[in-house]
């Protein structure tokens, strides 16, 4: 008895550890998550960027993609408005910007966000938030549901529609290999004006508020990606409005987990709380019928026990009478004899 | 039968409820109205309603020369729609103030639609007479009137035929009398009183030059004689400013302003400590040079005519809207103070591939200081008198040498090789000289640009930034070496600080050849 | 328990792992709470 | 291909089994094509469109008119409309093969079909097709113990058959607990990406919206398919069946009429959650209402008409109407008014195979139930166990 309540103080204890050690893992209610702290990511001054491509052709070389059918160096792709495919994890587009003498170029790729709505929604948890901030995909339990290209507000996975047997979702992995060993990502890498810098996330903040703050007359106050979506590891700056470059403005800054929280919340409460109802309303169902039944039997029981009433009376009456006529019979025939008997005499 | 009877209703219902819902339409926010191709500069947005509260209906488009055309075809003239009372013209539409919204209201529609409806009648094209014919949800037209501004040309033209007669416009205000007067030798421009917003009795700047400009204009035709425009095309259209005759070079205005000026930190005699008086070397003014590079007074004498220090006091006063004396020389990002009128003309094609790196800003080397603060303390212990003022101003201004330097051809290396790469391309032969000796010649006949370069290592300041100005700078390669450097996350490494310079300079200067990588780098010949 | 999680995905995956159990560990248990609950009616009905 | 269906269909050449013949077999082509040659030989699906038909029209509709299944029974054993006890067994029987027709089509869907079992091992839990993978799978055997009597019956395992029927109550309750859960979460689905989904449709009600319409659906699809049953199946039917039918459909009409009454309001209140009235004059918003009026208070207006003047006919009519509705609504949601703001050009249209791999699917479908309605005691009491419940 006193081992078993000196044991139980002890798992309180244990708990009370527990909650002091388990910050956020027990605080409840308002949580707040930085993501991983010292987490890599890229800053892509667009403004810089001139469009040579040579981050589409390192892209391709590092994770050995199927050769394009266009060199790397032929600049008429840049024609048409292209997106990441299963065969390109990142390209670069070209933007005429109204009132800008020079074309705006903008390379697209993962952005790796803080909270990845890709990993969110996948339900073998084949995506992953990487420590380094590269947001990396298992094909190994990949079903192929593509529900991570449904979720992605950015619109990066692709899928290897025409591959039979086991297609993968391909996107851009920061080059997390390579980064794990200490090198650049091959975009990076290959950039010539410099127009990607490879960084802890904090401080390619810094140094894109650093160049905002110097040139006010050539960037727009924002850092893309700062908050989008609850914060991304790629951030952008840019000498023009974001949208007039194909990025979208109205993602908001909710994270992707928190955007299905609320209803997932309500599942176990359902689950919970539907039996009771239920099974309440079964039992209520069930009573009312019992009740009706037996009011029925009732009612049947009330008028048979007056027809049993109503008959015996009958009987009675009925016998009554019957011996009634048998004495009159009876006496009939003694007076019968009677007469018959004083005729001998005479 | 009975069904019938029902769906009847419920076709009635579904027509109800979508009928409603397409009226949320205009209570809906966030319609997105096309801004039309279509602009004209004669468009006015008739909201006037709006000083009576919210409107009920969309403003009105007017467009107003569309309708001076079909008057004059009609032989009518202004006073078709704007009341004239001895011989000065009204701009409100058929009344002389807003009196109240119903009778402006009425006024309008009276006016409009009948005028309409009888053209319709006499079946011609007319304007149109339903509500939303005028209360139009979306704009079909964008405005491309340009304001119209009165330069020292149109100046001079207007004091010329005026035979100098200023009091023709120029004018105070005498608040005891009530009434306008002429103060010789105080004309300042319209704007110093005629503000953008009407207020009492002193009108806004769009009234008053539509009323004394259009009126005078109008009897002067009327007079036969040559006058400016009366219609909005006239001034506000962009090609018809165009036309606008132009003499250059202006003869100076004279306000019996200096031709030189020593700006100093405080006037004298305007009550304030001496020692307010020596705070800062002085600066030598080149006022009668400044007069030809701007337009108008106003650029630099942006609320009068007074020196700038009146206002901008050392530590700033309230005339001054507590802009003190040092933001009011150097503030950048404004064309007002020296500085920030300086710093603009870097975003010149000429000045901007070197510029355009530096980033604006106001603090610069203190020896730099120095280009305009000339007059030292020594000579100024003395309060001087304004002779001696202007000829020591006079004598420092001529002291200066306007002239770009650089060192002697043969210190200047020809070319310079760059290995950096050669493992993809042919090393690049960089034309270093040549391309010093192009920027040098670029602004030689710069004054401005002249002045502050006139040391001969400036120059190379371009490229050799952010060290020490000799004749032997410090190499690219010197401080550039591996990107992402953590403790020094801001300066780009070697590949990247080449390609910003090279590539920035070259679109900054609008240079389209070298285009593309091989431009600069020759393919390795066994490639080939 | 004294993992911290750096992000909200981690946090939530864990959190609704947990509430998935829960909810099977609920489910049974009910039915097995009603019939305790309703065990005797039966019987009562029984009896008569 | 006529011939090959007549091979194909040996002994009997009823109009049925040509045309379901030739059916079959051209989807058993698609599918040998669509495992050996990948996704992309036989869908229009890309990678902004990676959702096609085999999810909006297999996955999401089929769910929610195999909702007839838990309606029903909830509505039989737990509020206790004894009298509906007849229109049971279809529902469920439609109920089950409807999921696992669900199950096959998603088999095609899917990448890696085989892998399908790999959300239990790798709990992806924050993912609500997590939660939708677990309730079919759970809901799908529930069904089939539910629906387990019929069969046993078939077979004459009197003991087997008592044990299955002890269950019922149990099921019941686990099928609707269930049914709540995945029908509100192939809603759910779509909050992820209020980015793409027009915001006429996305709602934080959209899970709520999805449950309420399965249960329209349910209603309906009993209606329907039980005026089809009667049309194909009288034959089997014993005269319980036939005289409980109308009251079945009179009183489902009723519910219908009362549910998609609370559907259109919430819908309502979804606009102005968004507050996206301005939405409703736009294209999209033109359409908006043609579901919302066209499909929701219509048929809620019709079912109410019919029901008050015990008119079976307009009743059934509407049936059908609504059950289009819920269809429209489920394709708007996965695939009309999604990715909306796409160019045309990139908009997603289906292949003839992906549609023709559907219609398989379904044929299958019927045809299974023609098996089983033909042979099992489903419109008709089996004579051992009259009065059994």
């Amino acid at each position: 008895m006193s081992i078993s309540r000196r044991k139980f103080l002890g798992w309180i204890g244990a708990a009370g550890i527990g909650s002091t050690v388990g910050k956020s893992a027990l605080a409840s209610g308002n949580k707040h998550f930085e993501g991983y702290p010292g987490s890599f990511g890229v800053l892509h001054d667009i403004s810089r960027c001139v469009g040579c491509r040579s981050c589409e052709a390192a892209c391709n070389k590092v994770n050995d993609l199927p050769v394009p059918d266009k060199a790397f160096t032929d600049i008429s792709v840049l024609d048409e408005k292209r997106r990441t495919t299963s065969k390109a994890y990142t390209v670069v587009n070209r933007y005429d910007v109204a009132g800008k003498k020079e074309p705006v170029f903008r390379k697209n790729q993962c952005n790796h966000c803080l909270e990845p709505a890709c990993a969110s929604v996948c339900f073998v948890r084949a995506f992953k938030k990487t420590p380094t901030g590269a947001v990396t995909y298992d094909p190994n339990v990949c079903v192929g549901c593509r529900y991570c290209m449904i979720a992605c507000p950015f619109e990066i996975p692709a899928y290897e529609y025409n591959k039979a047997l086991e297609p993968r979702v391909m996107k851009c992995t920061m080059c997390y290999p390579r980064i794990s060993k200490g090198q650049l990502p091959g975009c990076v890498e290959a950039c010539p004006v410099e127009a990607l810098t490879f960084g802890k996330r904090e401080d390619l903040l810094m140094i894109a508020r650093e160049r905002i703050r110097k040139y006010p007359d050539r960037y727009i106050n924002h850092i893309y990606g700062e908050t989008e979506m609850g914060g991304t590891n790629w951030l952008y700056i840019s000498g023009v409005a974001f949208s007039d470059i194909g990025m979208r403005e109205d993602l908001g800054v909710t994270p992707a987990p928190e955007l299905t929280s609320g209803a997932l919340a309500a599942v176990p409460v359902v689950a919970g709380l539907w039996p009771v109802l239920l099974m309440g309303i079964y039992a209520i169902s069930k009573r009312k019928e019992s009740i009706s039944q037996q009011e029925i039997e009732d009612a049947v029981r009330a008028v048979s026990d007056k027809a049993d009433s109503e008959l015996a009376q009958a009987l009675a009456k009925a016998r009554k009478e019957q011996e009634a006529a048998v004495r009159k019979e009876v006496r009939k025939a003694l007076e019968e004899a009677a007469r018959s008997r004083d005729k001998e005499d005479i | 039968m009975n069904k019938g009877k029902y769906l009847l209703g419920f076709v009635c219902i579904l027509a109800v409820s979508i009928v409603f819902i397409y009226s949320t339409r205009i209570l809906g926010s966030g319609q997105i109205s096309d801004v039309s191709s279509r602009s004209r500069s004669d468009v006015i947005q008739i909201d006037k309603m709006t000083a009576f509260g919210r409107l009920e209906k969309p403003p009105v488009e007017f467009l107003h020369n569309a309708h001076t055309e079909a008057l004059a075809k009609k032989k009518m003239d202004c006073t078709a729609c704007h009341l004239t009372d001895n011989d000065r013209i009204f701009l409100k539409f058929k009344r002389i103030k807003d009196t109240d919204r119903i009778e402006v209201m009425n006024i309008y529609h009276k006016g409009c639609i009948s005028c309409h409806g009888e053209m319709k009648a006499a079946g011609e094209k007319a304007g149109p007479v339903e509500c939303d014919g005028c209360h139009k949800e979306k704009t079909l037209y964008s405005s491309s009137g340009q304001p119209m501004g009165f330069d020292k040309s149109l100046h001079f033209r207007h004091s010329e035929v005026q035979d100098k007669k200023c009091e023709r416009c120029h004018h105070e205000y005498d608040e005891k009398a009530k009434k306008l007067f002429y103060a010789k030798g105080k004309e300042g421009t319209c704007r110093y009183c005629h503000q953008t917003e009407t207020k009492d009795n002193l009108i806004s700047m769009r009234l008053a030059s539509h009323i004394a400009c259009i009126d005078c204009h109008r009897k002067n035709l009327s007079k036969k004689i040559a006058a400016g425009p009366v219609n909005c095309l006239g001034c506000h259209d962009r090609e018809a400013q165009q036309k606008i005759k132009k003499i250059s070079p202006v003869p100076r205005m004279d306000m019996k302003q200096p031709d030189i000026a020593l700006l100093k930190t405080a006037k004298k005699g305007s009550g304030v400590d001496t020692m307010s008086l020596n705070r800062m070397n002085f600066v030598p003014f080149d006022h009668k040079a400044h007069e030809s590079y701007n337009d108008s007074c106003r650029i630099c004498h942006h609320e009068s005519l007074k020196p700038c220090n009146e206002c901008h006091t050392l530590a700033g006063i309230k005339e001054g809207k507590e802009v003190n004396l040092e933001k009011a020389m150097h503030q950048v990002n404004t064309g007002r103070s020296c500085q920030g009128c300086h710093v603009l003309k870097q975003d010149d094609e000429n000045c901007a591939g070197c510029h355009a790196f530096m980033g604006k800003t106001s603090r610069t080397e203190d020896e730099l200081c120095l280009q305009c603060h000339m007059v030292p303390v020594s000579e100024k212990k003395k309060l001087l008198k304004p002779d001696d003022e202007k000829m020591l101003a006079t004598a420092k201004l001529l002291s200066r040498t306007p002239v770009t330097g650089t060192y002697n051809e043969n210190d200047i290396p020809e070319k310079v090789i760059i290995k950096n790469l050669s493992n993809k391309y042919e090393a690049v032969d960089f034309p270093h000289r040549k391309i010093i000796n192009t920027l040098v010649s670029n602004i030689k006949d710069n004054k401005l640009a002249g002045y502050f370069h006139s040391q001969e290592g400036t120059i190379c300041q371009g490229c050799h930034h952010n060290s020490p100005v000799s004749k032997k700078p410090p190499q690219c390669g010197n401080c550039h070496g591996k990107a992402f450097d953590e403790k020094n996350p801001l300066k780009p490494g070697i590949m990247g600080a080449y390609h910003l310079q090279c590539i920035g300079c070259h679109k900054e200067m609008d240079i389209k050849k070298p285009a593309g990588c091989t431009d600069c780098h020759k393919k390795i010949k066994d490639k080939m | 328990m004294e993992t911290i999680f750096y992000t909200y995905q981690d946090f939530y995956t864990h959190t609704k792992g947990v509430s998935y159990l829960l909810m099977i560990a609920a489910l049974i248990g009910i039915a097995l709470f009603w019939n305790f609950l309703t065990g005797k009616d039966d019987e009562k009905k029984k009896k008569p | 291909m006529s011939d090959k269906a007549a091979n194909d269909a040996k002994t009997w050449f009823t109009p049925f089994n040509v045309i379901s013949g030739t059916i079959i077999i051209i989807g058993i082509v698609i599918t040998i094509l669509r495992f050996t040659r990948g996704l992309g030989a036989v869908t229009n699906l890309s990678d902004n469109n990676p959702w096609g038909i085999w999810i909006g029209f297999d996955l999401l509709v089929g769910v929610a008119l195999a909702a007839g299944g838990y309606v029903t029974s909830a509505a039989v054993y737990i509020f206790g409309m004894k009298k509906y006890h007849s229109a049971v067994r279809p529902a469920v029987l439609t109920g089950f093969l409807g999921y696992a027709l669900v199950v096959v089509a998603l088999n095609y869907d899917v990448g890696i079909p085989w892998r399908l079992p790999y959300p239990f091992i790798y709990q992806g839990t924050t993912s609500f097709l997590f939660e939708v993978a677990a309730c079919v799978a759970l809901y799908l055997t529930v069904l089939f113990l539910e629906f387990m009597p019929a069969p046993l019956e078939w077979l004459g395992l009197k003991k087997v058959r008592e044990l299955a029927v002890k269950l019922t109550m149990v099921l019941t309750v686990l099928g609707v607990i269930i049914s709540t859960l995945h029908q509100s979460s192939l809603g759910a689905i779509f909050l992820i990406a209020p980015s793409k989904l027009h915001p006429l449709w996305y709602s934080p009600y959209l899970p709520t919206f999805f449950f309420i319409s399965s249960i329209i659906a349910g209603l309906s699809m009993v209606i329907f398919e039980s005026t089809l049953s009667h049309h194909y199946f009288a034959d089997k039917m014993d005269e319980v069946h036939i005289k409980e039918n109308e009251g079945v459909t009179l009183g489902f009409g009723k519910a219908a009429s009362l549910v998609l009454a609370g559907y259109f309001m919430i819908k309502i209140i979804g606009i102005a959650g968004g507050n996206n009235w301005n939405l409703l004059g736009t294209s999209y918003g033109l359409w908006f209402l043609v579901e919302l009026l066209g499909f929701v208070a219509l048929p809620s207006f019709l079912y109410a008409v019919g029901v008050r003047n015990k008119d079976l006919t307009l009743i059934k009519w509407t049936a059908v109407w609504t059950v289009l509705g819920v269809v429209i609504n489920r394709l708007n949601v996965s695939l009309i008014a999604f990715n909306w703001q796409l160019p045309s050009s990139q908009r997603y249209f289906p292949s003839w195979m992906e549609i023709a791999i559907s219609v398989f699917v379904v044929t299958v479908g019927i045809v299974v139930f023609r098996f089983i309605v033909t042979r099992m005691p489903v419109f008709y009491e089996h004579p051992d166990y009259k009065d059994k419940h």
